[in-house]
C-alpha cells in the first residue's frame, strides 16, 4: 500500500500555488492536512501527478473575526480550532462539531480548508459551514471568488471549487449571542464517519424561536440544511411537539444512501431522532444565556 | 519443588524492549541489499486466468523480477494439505500462484519483486492478466443449494464434506418430550486481524547453502521442515525464525500460505535477500477468515427444563480451499454441549466451499458458535417454561463429583471428548454473585420506570484446550548464572517469556527475569508443532517445567560433589546450591554449571553428559478443559440501537494459574475480539463475492472508547493430566460473548420482543429487528 | 447492485431508438466514457475513466448491444478492467411510445470488483445511482428539452 | 516511475531532527514519513498496521503534536522535529509511560505498543488528570487487538499520577489557545522543546515491577 510516484510541490505562497495548478490542470491536487487524501493516494485510489502541498504556504493559518464574522485560514488545523477561545466563544457548534473529527492525531494535522474542500458526504465540519451560511474565498488563475455554502457542495467529494482554484479561507457567521446549540451525531466508532450527524443553533427571543438552523451530515451526497424544519420552527414556540415536526421536516428533506454499516431507513430514522435531541440539547442552552460567554472566560 | 513463581504477578520479561521500540518484527528485518515483494492478486471473486503478460512488468524501473506460476516449476502445486479427517472428501489448497483458476478475490497471480516496495508496486500495475469471468456464490446456503454454480469445477457440488456426530438415541429422546423448540442461529464472518500483518523475509546463502527466514507465524517449526521438503534441503539447512509476533490469534497458523513460498523463492532464484509485508488491504483477502456458520437447531426438554436432547444441523462456510480440513466445524459441534448433561445430541454438519477467502482457525475456532447454539436454546427453553434462566442453567450442569466426564463425541484431536475436571457450578454461581444476579429484577424495573431497556446475560461454556501431540523444551544454565530456555512454541503476545520463566525460576532456584526464554527459532530448537488452541501454557510449559526438574536433579547432582553431601541434601534457591539446613554451604548455580562442563580429566558418568541442560517432551494423550462463565450488563438506546455496557465480568478456571497478570490480559482480550465480533466487526461481501469490507474503515475493530471494563475472577480447579495442573486459556474470552450478548438484549428489549438470533448486529440492523418486533406484535 | 427507473424523454420513439444506438450519442452521455471505437456490429472497444474528484479508475473494456428489437428493446453491456478493479454494467431497456413522448423503462445491475469495491462502499452505491442520472439527463437533453416534471427520478433498488 | 529525474519528481533531500539527532536522506516525493524513519533512519519502533490512518501504530509526535506518519510524506517533515518510541526512555530509565505500561500489563504482543505510548505523551501533556472516559477517548485513534484496552488505560491513569506526582512542572496544562499569527510562532516554539514529559528523575529507575 505504497503511493505511486508523483510531483511534488511545495509553493510559499497562495499565488505559486495557483500557478501550480494552472500549469498542470486536472493532474494536480492540492495537499492540505492529507489525513483523507494521503490515504487515498496510499491505496493508490488517486493518483495525481503532481501534489501541491499547503503546508509551507505563508498566511493561510490565521484565525480571527471580522464584524461577527470568524475568519478562518484554510490552513488552521482542526485541533487548533478545537482549542480556540474565539471558537468557543463565537461558534460552539463548530468548536463541539470539531470533536468529532477522526482522533486528535488526525485533527492535528487535518485542516478545516482541506475537510471542506473534500467534500466527504459524512464529514462534520461542511454541515456546520451549510448550517451556519458560511462562504469561502478560493482563488485561481482569474483572482478571487466568494462561494456560499449553500453553492459549494455539488455531490460526494465534489464542490464549486475548480481544480485550478485553492480554497484560502473560511468564513462563517457567528452564532447570535445567547443562541443555544447542539452537534448530535451517530458513528459506528468514537471519529469514524457519521452515520448521521446534525448540527442545531437556536435563537430565543420572549419564548419563541427567533432563529433556527439545523445542518445534516451522513445522509445524502452532500451536507443539507434542513430548510423547510427551520421555517416551521422559526417564530413558534419551543415544544416536544415542534421538535417532532421539525424531524418529520428533516427527514422529508434527505435522500440518504445505505451502506454497509447503516440501511438508508435507518439513517433517515437517525437523523430524526437526533434532530429531536439536538434541539432538546440547544433549548437548554439557549435558556441559560452566557453560557459561551461562561465558557470562554474559563478557557482564556 | 518449592512454588515460589508460579501464580505470581510477575512483570513481563519481554516488556522493556517492546517498549522502548527495540522489538524485532519481520517488517524490522533489515539486511543488506534486501529486495522487496508485492503480489498481484485477482479482483475477481471467480475467474479463468486467460492471460497473465509481465513483460512490461519486467522492464519497469527498479524491478528485479516478476514470476507466475508458470515460473515456480516444481513448486508449481497445490500447497500442502494439513489436516486430512475421513469425511473430507474433498481436501484442496490453493498454489503459490493460481495457475489457471481464482476461486476467491485477493487470491495470489503474480509476485514482483523490486528494490523497494514503491517500485514493486508499480510493476504490479503493469501486469496485463485478462480474465474470464466465471460464476461466483458468496452466500453459504446458496453454496450449498443443488445447481449452485461450482468453487472447484472437478467437484459434484460444492459440499466437500458431511459428518454426523450422534450421542444416545436423539429420536427416542424428542418423541417423548413434553416440550421441543426450535432456533435458526446465524454466526457471520469475521478475521482475527491483528495489528501487525503477516510478513516474511528470506536470505539465501548460496555458499553454505543455507535459507533463513523471518516469518510472522504462529508455526515455524512446520514451516521449516515443509521449506526444506520444497526445496531439498536439510531441515539443519533452514533456519524459521518466528521474532516477536503481533498478535496471531489463529490465522498465522497455516503451513503455507503462498507467500511464504514466493519469498524463499524469489530469494534464491535472485540470490538476494527478499521481504514480503502483507498490507492491510491484503490482509482482508489473502490472510485466513473464519466464523460463517448457520445452524437449524432443536432442543427437547421435560417439564422442568432439563435437556433430553438436542439436534443441530449446520453448514459451515469453508471459503475457497479448505487447508485446515473440518477443524472448525468439529469444534463447533463438540464445544456446543458445554458444561450441560445431554442424554441425547445429534450433530451433523456440511462443510461448504464458497468464492471467498479460506476459513480456518480463529481465536474460538467453532467454539462461540456451538455455545451461542447452546445458551440460545436455553434461553428459549427459559422463556417458553417461565424458568429463570440461570436457574434452567443449574438443573442441567454436570456435577463437581462426574470427573471424568465423558461427553461421547470425538474431539478435534480425534481423541474422545472427556472433561478432566471442572467448576461449573460454582463458576456460575460466582458470576451471579459478581453480577448482582439477585438484584438484577428490582434494578430493571426501576431502569425501565426511567424508560430505560438495559439487559443482563449469562453464559456458561467449556474451552478445550491443551491438545497434543507434544512440545518441547531444552533448558540450560549457563556459567553466568542465568538459566536459558527454549522451546518451538513462538509467541505471539501471550507472555511466554515470563510464563515459561516463571516455572523455570521454581525449579532451579533462580528469579524469573534471570531465566531467557526463546521462542519461536528452529536454530535453536527445532521439535514442535505450534502455538495454537489454547495449548501453549500446558503442552510446553509441561515440557519446560519437565525439562526444568531435570537441570535440578543434575545440578544436585554435580553441587553435591562440590559441597560434600548427598544429592538429596542439596537445595536450589536464590541461584545458589546449597546444603540444606547449612546455607554457609553454597555455591552459586552459575558455578555449578562451570564445574558440569570440565576441561579436563575424567566426567563422573552418573552425569550422563556434561552440562545443566536437559531437553524433555510433554506429549498429553487428551486435551484439558477449562470452564468458565461471562456475565454483563448492557443497555440499549432503542431510537439509536446503540449500546451501553455497565458492566462485563468473567469467572474462569483454567486449572492452575501460572501468572494472573497475563491471564487476565488474555480474557480481556478475548472479550474485546468477542465484543467486536458481536457488535462492531463483520466481513462483509456482495452477491459476486466481492470482499467490501477490506480498510480499517470499514472493518471496525473496537476502540478504547467502545469497550467496557472487565472485572475477571479465576477458580483452580487443577487437570489431573499434567503435571502443573494447568489449562489453557487463550480462547476464553471470546468464547461465549455471542451468547451473552444475545441474551443481554433479548432481556433488555423483552418489553419490544426481540430476540437475537443472528450475529454479528449493528446499530442499523438492531434498530431492524427491534422495528420487526414492534411490527410483529 | 440493481438498480431501476423511468424516463419520459422528449421525443418520438423512432428519434428516441436511434440516440440510444447512436455511438456518438452514447459516447457523449456515458460518464466517464472517453473513447468508443467499432469493432463490429453493435459492439464497441471502450475506454473508461470513472470516478469521482480524484478518485478515478480507468477501465479498458467493451460496450455491446443485444437483444435488438426495434425500436422497443435492447440490452446493453458495458464491462473493462484496469488498475482499480473492473466494472460491469447491464442494463435492460424498454421503449413505449406516449403521442409524441417516449417512456424509457430501464433496469440495470452494476458489478463493481477490486480495489475500489473493497474500499469505497460507503459512497460506491450513492456514485452508481448519481451516474445513471447523469446519462438519462445527457439523454434527454439530446432531445433538446428540459425534463419532464418528476421524469429523471430514478429508483434505486 | 520509480525514478525520475526532472524536477519536481526527483528525489528531494529531507533532513530532520529526530529524538534530538539529525538524520538525512534522499527520498522520492512519494515516500511517507513513516518509511522514511523506519528504512532511512533505522528507527524500527515506530510501526505500520494500516497505512490508512486508522490503526494508530505509527503515531510520532511532530514539533510536538501527535500526528500518523503514515499520512504523511517525508518531504513535508524536511525541517521537522520528531520524536519517536526510540526517544522516550532516558537510557536504562524508561520514560513513567513505558514505566507504567509495564507495570500494568499494558501490551501484550506490543506491535501497537509505540503508537500508543507517542499518543500518551501527547494526551497526558494536554490534559494531566484526565478521567478514565477521557483516557479511553483521548486513545481511540489507536488499535490494538490484544488487550481489550483495559491495561492499557490503567497504565496510562497511573502514568498520570507517577507525572504530576513526581516531576512537578514538567506536564503542564497547556491552556494557551494559538491563534491567528501566533500559531507558527508558538509551533516553532514548542518545535524546540524536548518531549515534555520527560523522564522522571528518582524514584522511576527503570525498576522490575514488584509484585
Amino acid at each position: 500500500m505504497k503511493p505511486a510516484a508523483f510531483e511534488y510541490h511545495a509553493p510559499r505562497t497562495v499565488e505559486e500555488a495557483v500557478a501550480v495548478l494552472a500549469a498542470r490542470g486536472d493532474d494536480a491536487k492540492v495537499l492540505a492536512g492529507g489525513q483523507s487524501l494521503v490515504p487515498l493516494m496510499n491505496m493508490r485510489l488517486a493518483r495525481p501527478r503532481a501534489i501541491v502541498d499547503l503546508n509551507r504556504v505563508r498566511g493561510l493559518d490565521r484565525l480571527g473575526e471580522t464584524r461577527g464574522v470568524l475568519t478562518i485560514g484554510a490552513m488552521v488545523r482542526q485541533r487548533a480550532a478545537e482549542r480556540s477561545a474565539l471558537i468557543a466563544a463565537r461558534c460552539p457548534l463548530l468548536r463541539d462539531a470539531l470533536g468529532w473529527v477522526g482522533h486528535p492525531q488526525i485533527r492535528n494535522r487535518g485542516t478545516l480548508g482541506g475537510s471542506i474542500a473534500h467534500a466527504d458526504p459524512a464529514a462534520e465540519i461542511p454541515a456546520v459551514l451549510v448550517a451556519l451560511g458560511g462562504e469561502v474565498t478560493v482563488r485561481g488563475p482569474k483572482g478571487a471568488r466568494t462561494i456560499r455554502a449553500a453553492d459549494l457542495f455539488v455531490t460526494y467529494l465534489t464542490t464549486a471549487i475548480d481544480a485550478r482554484e485553492v480554497l484560502t479561507e473560511i468564513r462563517i457567521p457567528a452564532m447570535p449571542r445567547g443562541a443555544g446549540w447542539s452537534w448530535m451525531e451517530i458513528a459506528r466508532r468514537h471519529g469514524d464517519f457519521a452515520l448521521a450527524g446534525v448540527g442545531v443553533t437556536l435563537a430565543l427571543r420572549r419564548g419563541a424561536i427567533a432563529d433556527a438552523r439545523i445542518g445534516l451530515t451522513g445522509v445524502g451526497p452532500a451536507p443539507v440544511r434542513a430548510a423547510a424544519a427551520e421555517r416551521l420552527l422559526t417564530g413558534a414556540a419551543p415544544s416536544e411537539d415542534l421538535w417532532q415536526r421539525a424531524a418529520d421536516a428533516v427527514r422529508g428533506a434527505i435522500e440518504p444512501d445505505g451502506d454497509l454499516h447503516a440501511s438508508a431507513d435507518y439513517r433517515r430514522h437517525v437523523a430524526g431522532v437526533l434532530t429531536i435531541r439536538a434541539l432538546r440539547e440547544a433549548l437548554v442552552r439557549a435558556a441559560a444565556p452566557g453560557t459561551a460567554g461562561r465558557r470562554r472566560r474559563t478557557v482564556t | 519443588m518449592s512454588t515460589r513463581y508460579l501464580g505470581a504477578r510477575i512483570a513481563r520479561n519481554e516488556d522493556p524492549r517492546l517498549l522502548t521500540g527495540r522489538g524485532l518484527f519481520v517488517d524490522d528485518v533489515q539486511i543488506h541489499g534486501l529486495a522487496h515483494g508485492a503480489v498481484l492478486r485477482s479482483p475477481h471473486a471467480h475467474a479463468r486466468l486467460r492471460r497473465v503478460d509481465v513483460r512490461r512488468a519486467r522492464q519497469a524501473p527498479g524491478v528485479l523480477a516478476v514470476y507466475t506460476a508458470a515460473d515456480l516449476g516444481a513448486l508449481n502445486g497445490p500447497l500442502p494439505k494439513l489436516i486430512p479427517h475421513p469425511a473430507l472428501v474433498h481436501h484442496k489448497t490453493q498454489y503459490a500462484l493460481a495457475p489457471q483458476v481464482v476461486r476467491h478475490a485477493g487470491e495470489a497471480v503474480a509476485f514482483a519483486v523490486a528494490d523497494s516496495r514503491y517500485a514493486a508496486e508499480d510493476a504490479l500495475d503493469l501486469i496485463d492478466v485478462e480474465y474470464e469471468p466465471l460464476p461466483a456464490v458468496a452466500a453459504l446456503e446458496a453454496a450449498a443449494a443443488p445447481g449452485a454454480s461450482r468453487v472447484h469445477e472437478d467437484m459434484p457440488s460444492n459440499v466437500c464434506a458431511r459428518y454426523t456426530q450422534r450421542v444416545g438415541d436423539i429420536e427416542a429422546a424428542f418423541a417423548r418430550a413434553p416440550h421441543r423448540f426450535a432456533e435458526r442461529l446465524v454466526l457471520d464472518r469475521g478475521t482475527a486481524s491483528p495489528i501487525e500483518t503477516r510478513g516474511v523475509v528470506a536470505a539465501w546463502d548460496a555458499r553454505a547453502g543455507r535459507l533463513d527466514i523471518w516469518d510472522s507465524t504462529q508455526a515455524p517449526i512446520p514451516i521449516r521442515n515443509g521449506l526444506a521438503r520444497m526445496f531439498g534441503l536439510l531441515q539443519e539447512s533452514v533456519r524459521v525464525v518466528a521474532p516477536d509476533v503481533g498478535g496471531g490469534f489463529g490465522p498465522k497458523v497455516m503451513m503455507f500460505y503462498p507467500e511464504e513460498i514466493l519469498v524463499p523463492f524469489a530469494a534464491m532464484r535472485l540470490n538476494r535477500p527478499v521481504k514480503w509485508i502483507e498490507d492491510r488491504r491484503e490482509h482482508f483477502v489473502a490472510t485466513n477468515q473464519e466464523r460463517e456458520q448457520i445452524h437449524d437447531a432443536e432442543i427437547a426438554v421435560d417439564a422442568d427444563g432439563r435437556i433430553l436432547g438436542i439436534r443441530t444441523v449446520f453448514l459451515y462456510d469453508a471459503g475457497a480451499y479448505n487447508p485446515y480440513g473440518l477443524i472448525v466445524p468439529i469444534v463447533a459441534s463438540t464445544t456446543l454441549p458445554g458444561p450441560y448433561r445431554l442424554p441425547a445430541y445429534h450433530c451433523e454438519f456440511q462443510a461448504v466451499f464458497t468464492n471467498k477467502t479460506s476459513v480456518s482457525p480463529y481465536r474460538g475456532a467453532g467454539r462461540p458458535h456451538g455455545v451461542f447454539v447452546m445458551e440460545r436454546l436455553l434461553d428459549r427453553v427459559a422463556r417458553e417454561l417461565g424458568i429463570d434462566r440461570a436457574e434452567v442453567r443449574r438443573r442441567n450442569l454436570i456435577p463437581a463429583d462426574a470427573f471424568p466426564y465423558d461427553v461421547g463425541l470425538i474431539y478435534q484431536d480425534q481423541a474422545p471428548l472427556r472433561y478432566d475436571s471442572g467448576s461449573y457450578a460454582a463458576c456460575l454461581e460466582r458470576a451471579l454473585e459478581m453480577i448482582d444476579y439477585a438484584d438484577w429484577p428490582a434494578r430493571q424495573r426501576a431502569l425501565r420506570a426511567e424508560g430505560r431497556y438495559a439487559g443482563l446475560g449469562v453464559g456458561c461454556y467449556v474451552e478445550g484446550t491443551g491438545i497434543g501431540p507434544y512440545e518441547g523444551a531444552r533448558v540450560t544454565v549457563e556459567p553466568s548464572g542465568r538459566v536459558a530456555v527454549a522451546t518451538g512454541v513462538g509467541t505471539q503476545g501471550q507472555g511466554h517469556a515470563t510464563s515459561f520463566a516463571q516455572l523455570a525460576a521454581d525449579a532451579l532456584g533462580v528469579a524469573p527475569q534471570h531465566v531467557i526464554v526463546h521462542t519461536g527459532d528452529t536454530g535453536l530448537f527445532g521439535w514442535g508443532t505450534g502455538t495454537f488452541a489454547s495449548r501453549a501454557a500446558t503442552v510446553a510449559g509441561n515440557a519446560v517445567a519437565l525439562a526444568a526438574k531435570a537441570v535440578r536433579e543434575k545440578a544436585q547432582l554435580v553441587a553435591a560433589g562440590i559441597l560434600e553431601a548427598p544429592p538429596g541434601e542439596i537445595e536450589l534457591a536464590n541461584g545458589a546450591a546449597f546444603v540444606r539446613g547449612v546455607p554457609a554451604r553454597s555455591i552459586p548455580l552459575g558455578e555449578v554449571a562451570l564445574a558440569a562442563n570440565p576441561l579436563r580429566f575424567a566426567m563422573p558418568a552418573e552425569w550422563d553428559g556434561p552440562g545443566l541442560e536437559a531437553i524433555r517432551y510433554f506429549a498429553p494423550p487428551q486435551g484439558t478443559f477449562a470452564n468458565g462463565v461471562h456475565a454483563c450488563i448492557i443497555e440499549v438506546d432503542p431510537e439509536t440501537g446503540t449500546l451501553r455496557f455497565h458492566k462485563y465480568v468473567v469467572v474462569h478456571d483454567c486449572g492452575r494459574v501460572i501468572n494472573p497478570t497475563v491471564l487476565e490480559g488474555q480474557i480481556h482480550g478475548g472479550v474485546a475480539q468477542g465484543l467486536g465480533g458481536a457488535f462492531w466487526e463483520q466481513l462483509v461481501y456482495d452477491e459476486q463475492a466481492q470482499p467490501l469490507s477490506t480498510t480499517f474503515m470499514d472493518y471496525l475493530l473496537p476502540t478504547a472508547a467502545d469497550l467496557p471494563p472487565i472485572e475477571v475472577d479465576h477458580l483452580e480447579t487443577p487437570s489431573p493430566l499434567n503435571p502443573l495442573g494447568v489449562k489453557g486459556a487463550g480462547e476464553a474470552g471470546v468464547i461465549p460473548v455471542p451468547a451473552v450478548l444475545a441474551q443481554a438484549l433479548d432481556d433488555a428489549l423483552a418489553p419490544l420482543g426481540v430476540r437475537i438470533t443472528a450475529m454479528p448486529l449493528n446499530p442499523s440492523r438492531l434498530v431492524q429487528v427491534i422495528t420487526d418486533a414492534r411490527r410483529s406484535s | 447492485m440493481k438498480l431501476d427507473g423511468t424516463n419520459a424523454l422528449p421525443a418520438p420513439i423512432d428519434a428516441v431508438w436511434k440516440t440510444i444506438n447512436d455511438p456518438e450519442a452514447l459516447r457523449r452521455c456515458t460518464p466517464g466514457l472517453k473513447e468508443l471505437t467499432a469493432t463490429g456490429p453493435d459492439r464497441y472497444q471502450a475506454t473508461l475513466s470513472v470516478g469521482i474528484a480524484a478518485v478515478k479508475g480507468t477501465y479498458a473494456g467493451t460496450l455491446t448491444i443485444s437483444d435488438k428489437q426495434p425500436p422497443k428493446h435492447y440490452k446493453i453491456v458495458l464491462e473493462g478492467s484496469g488498475g482499480a478493479g473492473f466494472m460491469k454494467g447491464e442494463g435492460i431497456v424498454d421503449l413505449e411510445a406516449q403521442g409524441d413522448e417516449t417512456l424509457l423503462r430501464w433496469s440495470g445491475d452494476i458489478q463493481i470488483g477490486g480495489l475500489i469495491a473493497g474500499v469505497g462502499q460507503r459512497m460506491l452505491s450513492g456514485v452508481g445511482k448519481m451516474l445513471i442520472g447523469q446519462f438519462f439527463k445527457c439523454l434527454e437533453q439530446q432531445f433538446g428539452a428540459a425534463a419532464a416534471p418528476g421524469g429523471t427520478g430514478e429508483r434505486g433498488k | 516511475m520509480a525514478r525520475r529525474d526532472n524536477g519536481a519528481g526527483a528525489p528531494r533531500d529531507v533532513t530532520v531532527t529526530i529524538n534530538g539527532r539529525a538524520y538525512h536522506g534522499r527520498v522520492e516525493p512519494r515516500k511517507t514519513l513513516a518509511d522514511f524513519i523506519r528504512e532511512d533512519c533505522g528507527l524500527t519502533g515506530t510501526h505500520l498496521g494500516c497505512e490508512h490512518g486508522v490503526c494508530g501504530a505509527c503515531t510520532i509526535l511532530m514539533d510536538g503534536e501527535a500526528v500518523r506518519s503514515c499520512l504523511m510524506f517525508a518531504v513535508q517533515a524536511d525541517r521537522a522535529h520528531l520524536h519517536t518510541v526510540e526517544g522516550l526512555a532516558d537510557g536504562d530509565t524508561l520514560h513513567p509511560i513505558q514505566q507504567a505500561f509495564w507495570e500494568h500489563h499494558g501490551l501484550q504482543c506490543g506491535f501497537c505498543t509505540p503508537g500508543f505510548l507517542m499518543t500518551t505523551v501527547a494526551l497526558l501533556r494536554d490534559n494531566p488528570h484526565p478521567s478514565e472516559r477521557e483516557i479511553r477517548e483521548g486513545l481511540s485513534g489507536n488499535l490494538c487487538r490484544c488487550t481489550g484496552y483495559q491495561n492499557i488505560v490503567k497504565a496510562v491513569a497511573a502514568a498520570a499520577e507517577m507525572l504530576t506526582s513526581t516531576a512537578p512542572g514538567t506536564a503542564t496544562r497547556r491552556t494557551a489557545v494559538r491563534e491567528g499569527a501566533r500559531a507558527r510562532r508558538r509551533t516553532s516554539e514548542r518545535s524546540k522543546r524536548r518531549i515534555p514529559a520527560g523522564p522522571a528523575k528518582a524514584g522511576s529507575r527503570r525498576r522490575r515491577p514488584a509484585r
